[in-house]
Formats: C-alpha cells, structure tokens, sequence
C-alpha cells in the first residue's frame, strides 16, 4: 500500500485515475483506518487530501459559504460565524463520534463513506447543500442527497472526489435543526436521525422548508412530503404531527443490533418534531 | 514491505522512524519510538485510550496512519508533566483518587488537558461531554470529573 | 460427636440424606468419612466444598479443627470477580 | 500460623485517611507498565486464528502454507498441546476442569463459538503474523448451534458435547444433556409457605450476557529458554493461578515457569483464567524467541468474558402485613461453550438479604455455543437479584408498604439462618436500609415521567491462599512484598496503611510491590472482594511479627529482658512497668545497627485466610424515561454500602461508583447481539454499549462499618457488592417512573418503546 499527499486538487486527480489497482481517499481516517484495520479494505494506494488547500478551507461566499471536504468537523464547529448561519449542520457535525474522532472526521468522508447513519448528512440535505465534485473530466455539482446511492456506494464516477459544500445563503427568519436518536448520550452511531430546515415569512408562517431523514433507509433521505406538512403553517401541534407522520410513513428501515424497524420508524417521526421545533425556535430567534 | 521513512516532533523532540504505510500513529510511538504511555484500548477509536494531541488538536493516536505524522507537533502522556513537576491535572487525579487501573487515565488527561485549554472554566455537564470519547471502566467517571474540575479551579488561580 | 448437615445443594450425591453424626476431630477427618460413606460425593468434596464450623466458614482448611459439640455444615465453595 | 486475626478497636493515625496511592505519579506519567507495555530483544509477534463458527468440527488443519512464508517462526495448533486429564481443580474461577482450559485455549474435536482459537502463529512481525493467519486451512464440518440457554436445556436441541450428561440429578441420566449440573439449595417447605401467603408474585425475567469491559486487552509477553524454564509477564488477577494453569496444560514444573505481573488495565473477574499466555510459551519453546500477543479488542469480545445469560424465575409469598413466608426461584444460567457458570453463588445470593423460614432455590449450569463464561464483579448475583429484588418491590407496593420498609420486615442480621449452610454473624444489611431511608436522596422531589427505585445486594466476600513478606531495609524504611494483584482499588495502599498502622510510622515509608511467582508462595486470584481483607490480614500478620523482633533485638541491644521493651509510634521504648530503662530506639536506629547485631529483620505471612464477613448495600437510583423514544436518564444515584472498615474511604467510594457504573451500563445497553449464524455482530465498544462520561450523574456514597470481627481492622471487602442491585434498582425505578415493569436485560430504548406501547395497546 503506497501512500501520497498531493498538494494540489489535479495531482490528487491525477493520482486516483492513474492508480494501478485500487486507489482509496483519505480524508480523516476515521473510517478509512477502521476499514483497513478489519481488512475490509485493502487499497494500493492512498490519497491523503488534507494537504490540498481548497479543501480544508472556509470561505463565506455571497452570502453564503463554501465548506472544504476535507475541513474538521472540530474546525467548522469553532467558526462561530458558520454555526450561527448553519446550526442544524453543526448540530449533526457534532455529533460525529468523540472530540478526538472529530479533531479529524471531515463532512466530506462523512458522506462519501456512504453509512445510512451519517450525521452530517440529513443537515445537509435539509439545509440544500450542493456538493461540488472534481474528477478526470473536470468539475461537477451535485444535490448532497444525489451523492450517495446506498450503503457503500456513491454516484462518484472512477477518479472523481467531493471536493467542497456550498451551503446556499440564508433567507431571513431561518432555522435549522438535525436531532439524532442513541441509546448513549454519546460516542454511538444514529439510530435514526431527522434534520428540519425552514423559513418563516413576516407573519410567522412558514413559507419553505426541507426535512431529511437519516438511519431509517438505505440512504439519508429528502423527505418533501414531511417539508409539505410544515409549509403554510404556523409550525403548530398540528402541523408538526403530520409533519411526524410524514417522516415515519417515508422510513424504509431494517431491523439491527443498533435498533429495529418499528422503533426507526416511529422515532423517526419524534425527531422530526422536536427537531422542528428547535428549528422554529432558532428562526424566530434571526432576523 | 518498504517503509515509510517519517521525521516529526514528539513532545518537543525531533524524531524519526520508519513504518508500513498500514501502521497507526499509536503503533509508532508505541513500538517503533518506544513512547508506552498512549494506550490501546480498541483500536477504533472508541474508547480514547490513545488521546493524544497533534498540532493542538486533540485525536485518537490509532485513528491516523504514521505516515500523516511527518513534520507535525505531537504530544504524548510523556510530555505532560514539566521535568519532576507534575501538571495540576496530574497531580489533581492522584489527590482525588480520580485513577484506578490507569490504562485511560492517560488519555483523559491528555483529552482533559484540551478541554482547559479551551474552556478554563467548564461545567460539569460540559466535562463530561468532552471526555465522552474516553471509556473508563472503574471509576464511574465521578473522581474524574471533580478532579478536572478542581484542577481547573486551580489553574484559573480562583 | 460433631453434628453434619449436608446443604441441600448435595442432596443428590447422598441419596438425600442431609444429616448426621461423625466422630472426626479435624475437616480432613470430616472429608475421609463423608467420602467412605457417600462414593458419589468423593470428586466434590476437596475441591467444591468449604465447611461452616460453628458457623464460621472455611474454605481449604483441612487441618481445622472440629470439636464434639461442634455443628459443622457443608457448602459449596465461593469465589469471585 | 493463625488464619484470622480478630477485630481490636483502636485509635488509628492512618487507616481511615486518604494519602496518594503508591502507583499514582507512574500511573498520570504513562510509566506504568501494563501488559503490552512490555517488550524484550528479538521478540517475535504471535496471533490467533479463531473459529468463524459457533459449531463445527474441525476435520483438518494445515499450517503448511503459514510456516513457508517468510518470517513465521513458529504455529502452534491442537496436536501442540496433550490431552488433559477431566480434573476439577480450584486453581482458578469458579471451580476448572483442564480438560476444558486446554480446550478453550485451542479447540480441539469441534469449534464450540465464534471466536474459538485454532491455530497460533509467531512472526517477526504483526502484519506477517496476520498474513500466516490467512495462509492457514482449517476444514469445518459445520453444525447446528445454539446460544439461548432455554433453547440450549430443550430435548433435542443440538449438543455440544456428546458425553455430558447431567450432574446432580437422581438416576443418573441416560442421554447426554447441555444440562452439565443441576442444583438445589433449600430450606424448610417451600409448599406450606406458599398455603400461608395472603399475596403471591411470580415472575420470569431474561438477561443477556455482558462483558466486564476492561479497557486493557489481554496482553502477555513469553520466554522460553532452552533449559526448560520460562518467564511469562501477563496482565492478570493471579499471577500464582496463571503460573499453575500454564504448568498444568504445558506440561511443565511450576517452578519452571515464573510470571510476572504486569499493571493490570482492569479485570473485574475477566482476568482470572488463561487465554493466550500458555500459547505465547508454547510458540516460543517452538521458536526459541521471545513471544509477545495482545489480543485486539474484537478478541476480547469474541474469545474472553462474559458473565452469563440467563432465564430467571421467581415465586415470593407473603402475608397481608409484609412477612414473607416463602421464596422460590429457579436460575437458567448460560456457562458458555464449557460447565461452571457462577449460578452456585447466585442461588446462594438470591435470597440471603432476607430471613426467610422456606426457600428453594434451583440452578441449572447449561452449555451453550458462546464463549466460556468468566467471572464478572459478584458473578451471578446481579443476574439473580434482578429477578428477586424486582419481584419484592412489586410485592412491597402489592402491600401497600414503602419498599425500605418492607425489606427491613424481613432483613437478615445477624444469626439468620441462610438457606445455603451457616448463620450469618455480624453484618450491617439493616444499617444499610436505615442509611437509605434517612438519606436525602430518599426524600427529594421527582418530576414528570421521573421515578425512583430501590434495591439491595450481598455478597459473602472470601479469604484464601495468601502470603507476604515485609523487610526492614537498612535506613529503616520497609518493603511490603505482596502476592495479591492490585487490580486497580488502590490495594497496595491499603497494605502498606495497615503495615505503617501497626508499625506506628509515615505511610510513606512502607513501599508496598507486588512481587513475581518467584518472590513468594502461592496467593489465589484478586477476585472476591478478598484482597484488602485477606492480604491485609496476612501484612498485619507480618507487621506484628516484625515488631516482636525489634522488641528482641532492641533487648538485646540495650540489654534488658524482652518484657521491658514496648514498640509504640515506631520506636521501641521502655514499657510502662516493664521495670527497666533505657533510651529509646527508632526503626530508622534499629536498622542501622541490624546488620551488626544478628542481621536484618523481616516478616512473612502465608495463610489461608478464614472469616471473611459478609457485605451488604442498599442502592437508591432516580430516573426519566422518555415515553416517545424509551429513553432512560440516569438522574441521581446514591450507593449506601457496609464495607466492615474502610481503610483508604477515597478508594473504597470508587469500588461503590465504579460497581454501581458497571451494574448501570448492564442495566441500560450492554449486550451481544449474535447473528442467525451464531456469529458475534458487535465486537466492538461502538456498538457494545458502556457507559460514558456523559452518560452518568455523580454517584453519591454512605460507608457504612459494621466490622467484621474476623479482621484486625475489621475489613469485610467492598468490590462486588456495589454492582448487584443496580439492575433491580434502575427497574424498580421505572416502574415508579411511568407504571410499566421490565422483565428483560437490557432496558434499552427499543424495548422499552415496545414495552410502553403494549402496555397502552393492552389498555385500549
């Protein structure tokens, strides 16, 4: 196993598509390192891409910001600025395993590992995250939730890397919130987990919203069917009990040692809610 | 199998070694640098055993290859006290009986000693968060917890 | 003569009896007689069993004593974590 | 020599007080060397093949490609090691038989679990070790499995060993059973206990297997010389019991193999029997290098531990005003894939906090295709207290009594007849209960959907083999060697508080070590919350004798009879009306001049310590269960324990906190989850679920001391007790929480959805 740190974006390209054998990313390593300790992966070569320096930067772009994929989760929950702008996203970056773990994870390698469980992933989805992609035939967008395809498995082409998020600018009396079920306080995998992302108009109703779902399917999941209930309402009981029904009627669980089907499903339309809630919460709270 | 050959800083000290591109940073300093005080407990990043600090930032040593570590600041248990002068955290965890087996204690004073360079003043709640990604076995946390907090107390003169 | 009372956790290795009198001075006295007296319980006793002397319990101790008047009881041994 | 020492109350400088532990500044510094710390010249790495399989015979094994590959020194299989005699011996946990030590180390006819060792290899290095484990063929022949231990007892369920049949039943049984012993413990009449009950409870209650959890992975570096002798450094609860197991299965004179311990990074009954360290002597006697193997922690979970599953029932009759007059219970224990469950102690511990006229007690002892089980904190008891202490707080609030009340209704003190032998003598139970109900904690509000539970635990505590040796260095300082393994409670500060106590000098010049195999007879395992009672009784002893001999030397030295010498505050003095005077001696003074008048002084003990006293607790635990998601919190927790005497109460409250956390983590998320296939699906401490920091309030704790009055300071033992009642105590609370009891381990958040929601679907 050879092992590399290119400096620049072309030659980390250049390296994964001329890779004689397979070639693997290294972002943090958190999963990576668990994967080659358990021999479930054996690449021949490694691409550590923390050295490339649009990758591991924060940029506050129009309004909104440009995220590098291979920046620390503890990076981007210290730029206060970023988590007064995206808590929800920070909310689920927080979550990924201990201080240690996120002194190294990265967004990035959080979505490309392409676990259904994936903390930052429903946060980006709900919040409309794109993510910018680079490869051997040049540069691409994609909606965060077009990226992974299932468990394992991403619609990465050969050669082609997540290179940065762009979170879109926020609109006036906005809020976002991911909640995530353990059965720890900590340092456990998302038994099921809801990420909410809405907007209020003057009045107080909400006049947008995402909602995604993560643990409950085969990936993170758009639910719009559970944004619906919330749009035109004033966030109420009664709105965010149709917006719980919603997310539990989209679960497409399994059953496992983490939890089974029944339980993903109804928790899923708890989280929904409370996660709803602190969201509104947080939008009445913004100008 | 050719080797790795890596050059970095081990609690202030330039070292070198060589290592499989496979081998952890907690294999190296454990087995090439002989540095036994950072511990495995799990090997996954679970349990916290292996804290140690690189550029400041506070990571599981078996969670990052050896080869990452060239031209970094790492910080090692071996580093922590000042010659014979125990760290107050140190000396804290011994005055509360905040150890007992000790195979975490280096980790969470590694983890603990972040925290309050961060936070010199940290609740408990907050405490116990941080160090959540240290398992300890013995103590049910509570000496742990008191002795951060007292050691901070100390720290911040208060 | 001392008093003997089997645990009932033994019963099964003495055809059910549970009680009786030995005339034995020490437990390795105590342990030859029991041994002659129930075959099946011979493999148990040196390593699985402790005595209560007086309430008191004993575990390898085969050089305690054991007076005329004493009660000594038969349990199975206690270890630990 | 005596075997107990009896309880004299006096005043004490030391013992009661906390000064820093002796291992601290090596244990905040990472000096400390535990078992994979450590490393000798031209060491070679070994590893372990383990079964994929719950159940299969292993048709053939060929190590041929693993031995030609470059850098394997050496690969130990079942052909390696002899056939063992079927031997019970008390060498180790829970009563062994070296037919199954050398089976669980190396399978030999068939694979009994997933993670059952078949092969051992030596390699100049890990990866290559690993790269040999890959080259070695084994040919299973799998077969059908099973891991429920009420499955496992069923009639043609499928067998794991063909020749055992069941113990303890009459007749004898004709067909071999998964059954391996039956027992049955007992007093008075069970049946007219029940006519006289106005109130009855019976109930069933499951319990998955948990591990002890240690954070250090077994680790153990071997040498063996081509003279025939070894040296083993190990992480271990008993050096003296490895060194007799490793002997045994390798063939090899006790003498000839000396271990040393190395710190211990906790045990909690894990570390009591061999796993790897009679391969790695193995491997290097095949070598001729030095062999070191750590296991990984997925090892530990498949290979080692854990304490037993089970299926728990119990029957409790009462009368109207709270008397119980009758207990019933029958205990279906998991042994794992060979016999010696702990389900002895728990049928002894079942019913023991209570006086009872008539009990019955059942126990099965049933092998099952999962790793053999091992001891873990008071094995047994907490699986069994479950059961009970859950169907007496539903039978305190059948009566309309407070749960305290009615278990000091029916408390044991002392001279209760136990249903399992002797009376009890002094013992603090009802002191507990009264601390409890006086404490605060008892009496603090509760919010919605919060509740609080109350339980109790006992433990016998035990004596054993034990010696020490205790030398007068030449300025007066002294050595305290010990042959009890400091696991992690701060026992060799313990001793050396007691040596320092009876010596009348600073604690800081009584240097307690642990010395080898090599330094001092034989000690049985640190395990039974036996060592701060039984070594500390042996360190007395050998405190004592060495004040008689400076008594003699100083008499001879100041020339005056031996009856005029008095030893007080670490000096010898003339004794009051001991009719001669003479100026004073200090320690440091008598061993300057030892040497030159008749050479130095020490003292030894080796003992089988008796008297152990009993220990009793009552835990008061408050808790918020989240009615959408099954959530518990743990919101307040309070250990109220008699520890007989607390020598060092710092270390002691961590014994009460660090047992109340493990019983809390077995409570609320510990367990194996195992595929179809028998495979273990959750090797790892991700998904096996301990507590973390985050996880756990402070946990408040009352010593109570009751002494016992076969110690010289009256020391019951403190380690087991505490993780007994957390289980029942965290039940009980959530039935007061949200009115819903919960039958099976663990409470975690999907079942007790599950349990809410048919709670309310039965409702409707």
């Amino acid at each position: 196993m050879r092992y590399e740190a290119p400096k620049t974006l072309e030659q980390a390209i250049a390296l994964l598509a001329g890779a004689n054998g397979q070639a693997k990313v290294l972002a943090g390593g958190t999963d990576v390192l668990i994967q080659l300790r358990s021999n479930r992966a054996a690449p021949d070569l490694l691409v550590d891409i923390k050295a490339i320096p649009e990758m591991k930067s924060i940029v506050a772009d129009a309004g909104g910001y440009r995220v590098g994929a291979a920046v620390t989760c503890m990076e981007l929950i210290e730029n206060e600025t970023f988590a007064r702008a995206w808590p929800g996203v920070v909310d689920g970056v927080k979550y990924i395993g201990s201080v240690q773990v996120k002194g190294r994870a990265t967004m990035g390698g959080n979505l490309c590992n392409a676990s259904p469980a994936a903390d930052s992933v429903p946060a980006l989805i709900a919040a409309g995250a794109v993510a910018q992609i680079a490869g051997p035939q040049g540069r691409r967008e994609a909606p965060v939730e077009d990226v992974v395809l299932g468990p394992g498995r991403t619609s990465l082409a050969p050669g082609e890397l997540v290179v940065s998020f762009v979170l879109p600018r926020r609109a006036p009396h906005s809020g976002d919130a991911y909640l995530r079920f353990t059965p720890r306080t900590e340092m456990d995998i998302a038994v099921a987990g809801a990420a909410v992302n809405l907007t209020l108009d003057g009045k107080g109703v909400c006049s947008s919203a995402r909602v995604s779902l993560g643990a409950v399917a085969a990936r993170a999941l758009l639910v719009p069917a559970a944004a619906a209930a919330l749009v035109g309402t004033k966030v109420d009981e009664a709105a965010l009990a149709r917006l719980a029904a919603a997310a539990s009627a989209a679960c497409k669980p399994i059953d496992d040692k983490r939890g089974t089907k029944e339980y993903r499903i109804k928790v899923a339309g708890v989280l929904a809610r409370r996660a709803a809630k602190i969201a509104l919460e947080r939008a009445r709270g913004q100008g | 199998m050719s080797r790795n050959h890596v050059s970095t800083t081990v609690n202030g000290d330039r070292v070198e070694f060589l290592c499989e591109t496979g081998q952890t940073l907690l294999e190296a300093l454990r087995d090439e640098l002989r540095l036994t005080g950072t511990k495995e407990g799990c090997g996954t990043g679970d349990c916290g055993a292996c804290s140690v600090t690189v550029d400041g930032r506070l990571v599981c040593a078996c969670l990052m290859l050896a080869v990452e570590a060239e031209d970094k600041a790492i910080q090692t248990i071996e580093g922590m006290a000042a010659g014979e002068a125990l760290h107050p955290l140190q000396k804290k965890f011994i005055e509360h009986a905040a150890l007992q087996c000790g195979i975490c204690t280096p980790g969470i004073l590694i983890a603990a000693r972040a925290l309050l360079e961060r936070n010199p003043d940290p609740s408990e709640s907050e405490v116990r968060y941080w160090l959540a990604g240290n398992l300890c076995r013995c103590t049910g946390y509570h000496k742990i917890v008191d002795a951060v907090l007292d050691a901070a107390r100390e720290m911040r003169g208060a | 003569m001392a008093r003997v009372v089997l645990s009932s956790a033994l019963a099964p290795y003495t055809d059910g009896e549970l009680e009786l009198e030995l005339d034995v001075t020490n437990v390795r006295q105590l342990f030859k007689a029991l041994a002659e007296r129930y075959p099946d319980l011979r493999d148990h006793l040196e390593a699985g069993i402790a005595v209560a002397i007086d309430n008191e319990i004993y575990q390898d101790a085969l050089l305690q004593p054991i007076a005329p008047d004493s009660e000594v009881i038969l349990i199975t041994k206690i270890a630990g974590g | 020599m005596p075997t107990t020492l009896k309880y004299q109350e006096k005043d004490l400088k030391l013992v009661g007080t906390r000064p820093p532990r002796p291992d601290g500044v090596d244990k905040v510094t990472g000096r400390a060397r535990f078992g994979a710390d450590y490393n000798l010249p031209g060491q070679l790495i070994g590893k372990v093949l383990r079964s994929p399989h719950a159940h299969a015979r292993i048709k053939s094994i060929d190590t041929a490609a693993a031995l030609a590959l470059p850098g394997v020194k050496a690969v130990v299989t079942r052909d390696d090691f002899a056939e063992m005699p079927d031997e019970m011996a008390a060498v180790g946990e829970l009563m062994i038989n070296f037919r199954d030590v050398t089976r669980n180390m190396m399978a030999r006819e068939k694979a009994l679990y997933d993670g059952h060792p078949v092969a051992a290899v030596a390699a100049v290095s890990e990866s290559v070790a690993r790269a040999a484990l890959a080259l070695i063929r084994v040919e299973y022949e799998v077969l059908p499995h099973v891991i429920d231990v009420v499955e496992a007892m069923q009639p043609g369920a499928p067998l794991l060993h063909e020749d055992q049949f069941t113990v303890g039943v009459k007749p004898k049984p004709e067909r071999p059973s998964n059954i391996a012993k039956r027992l049955e413990f007992g007093r008075g009449d069970v049946a007219a206990g029940f006519a006289q009950a106005e109130v009855i409870v019976e109930r069933e209650f499951n319990t998955k297997p948990v591990h002890q959890g240690y954070i250090e992975p077994q680790a153990c570096l071997a040498s063996y010389s081509a003279d025939g002798q070894a040296e083993l450094w190990t992480s271990t609860q008993g050096h003296f019991v490895f060194r007799a197991q490793c002997a045994k299965v390798l063939q090899m004179e006790v003498s000839k193999i000396r271990v040393t311990p190395t710190e211990i990074g906790g045990g909690f009954g894990g570390k009591n029997n061999i796993y790897n360290e009679a391969l790695a002597i193995a491997l290097s006697r095949k070598s001729n290098r030095p062999v070191k193997m750590v296991m990984t922690r997925e090892e530990v979970f498949r290979g080692t531990g854990p304490t037993p599953g089970a299926n728990v029932k119990v029957k409790l009759g009462c009368t109207r005003d709270g008397r119980i007059t009758a207990a019933q219970a029958e205990l279906n224990f998991q042994a794992g894939a060979f016999p010696g469950s702990p389900v002895n102690q728990a049928s002894m511990c079942a019913f023991t906090r209570y006086d009872l006229a008539n009990v019955q007690v059942v126990g099965n002892d049933v092998t099952v295709n999962r790793p053999k089980v091992a001891a873990y904190r008071a094995p047994g008891a907490p699986i069994a207290v479950f059961g009970v202490e859950s169907v007496v707080d539903e039978m305190a609030k059948k009566l309309g009594i407070d749960p305290i009340e009615f278990r000091l209704k029916n408390a044991a003190k002392e001279g209760t007849q136990t249903y399992y032998g002797p009376r009890l003598g002094p013992i603090g139970y009802i002191q507990t209960l009264e601390a409890a109900r006086a404490h605060a904690h008892y009496r603090a509000p509760l919010g919605p959907n919060q509740g609080r539970g109350v339980a109790t635990g006992f433990w016998f505590n035990i004596g054993n083999e034990t010696t020490c040796a205790l030398n007068l260095q030449e300025d007066g300082t002294l050595t305290l060697m010990l042959g009890t393994i400091d696991v992690a409670g701060g026992s060799r500060a313990a001793m050396a508080m007691m040596v320092a106590e009876e010596l009348g000098i600073e604690f800081e010049r009584v240097r307690p070590v642990v010395g080898d195999t090599a330094a001092l007879g034989f000690n049985f395992l640190t395990a039974g919350s036996r060592s701060t009672f039984a070594s500390g009784m042996a360190s007395v002893i050998a405190a004592r004798q060495v004040i008689e001999k400076l008594r003699a030397r100083v008499a001879k030295i100041r020339e005056v009879p031996l009856e005029a010498v008095a030893w007080k505050d670490g000096q010898a003095r003339p004794a009051e009306g001991g009719g001669a005077q003479f100026a004073p001696m200090t320690l440091a003074e008598i061993a300057k001049m030892a040497g030159k008048t008749g050479g130095t002084i020490a003292g030894h003990a080796e003992i089988n310590a008796q008297g152990a006293g009993p220990g009793f607790g009552t835990h008061i635990v408050d808790v918020e269960v989240d009615r959408e998601t099954g959530w518990i919190r743990i919101l307040r927790y309070t250990v109220v324990q008699d520890v007989g005497k607390a020598i060092h109460p710092a270390y002691v409250e961590g014994q009460l906190q660090g047992g109340a956390a493990q019983g809390i983590g077995w409570a609320l998320n510990e367990e194996y989850f195992y595929g179809d296939d028998g495979v273990l699906q959750n090797p790892g401490f991700l998904d096996y679920r301990m507590p973390v920091a985050s996880d756990l309030p402070y946990i408040d704790t009352v010593i109570v001391e009751v002494p016992n009055p076969n110690h010289p300071y009256g020391v019951r033992g403190c380690g087991e007790v505490p993780i007994i009642a957390p289980m029942a105590a965290i039940a009980n609370a959530v039935e007061n929480a949200i009115g819903l009891r919960l039958f099976a381990q663990p409470f975690s958040p999907p079942r007790v959805l599950k349990a809410i929601e048919d709670a309310a679907a039965a409702r409707d």
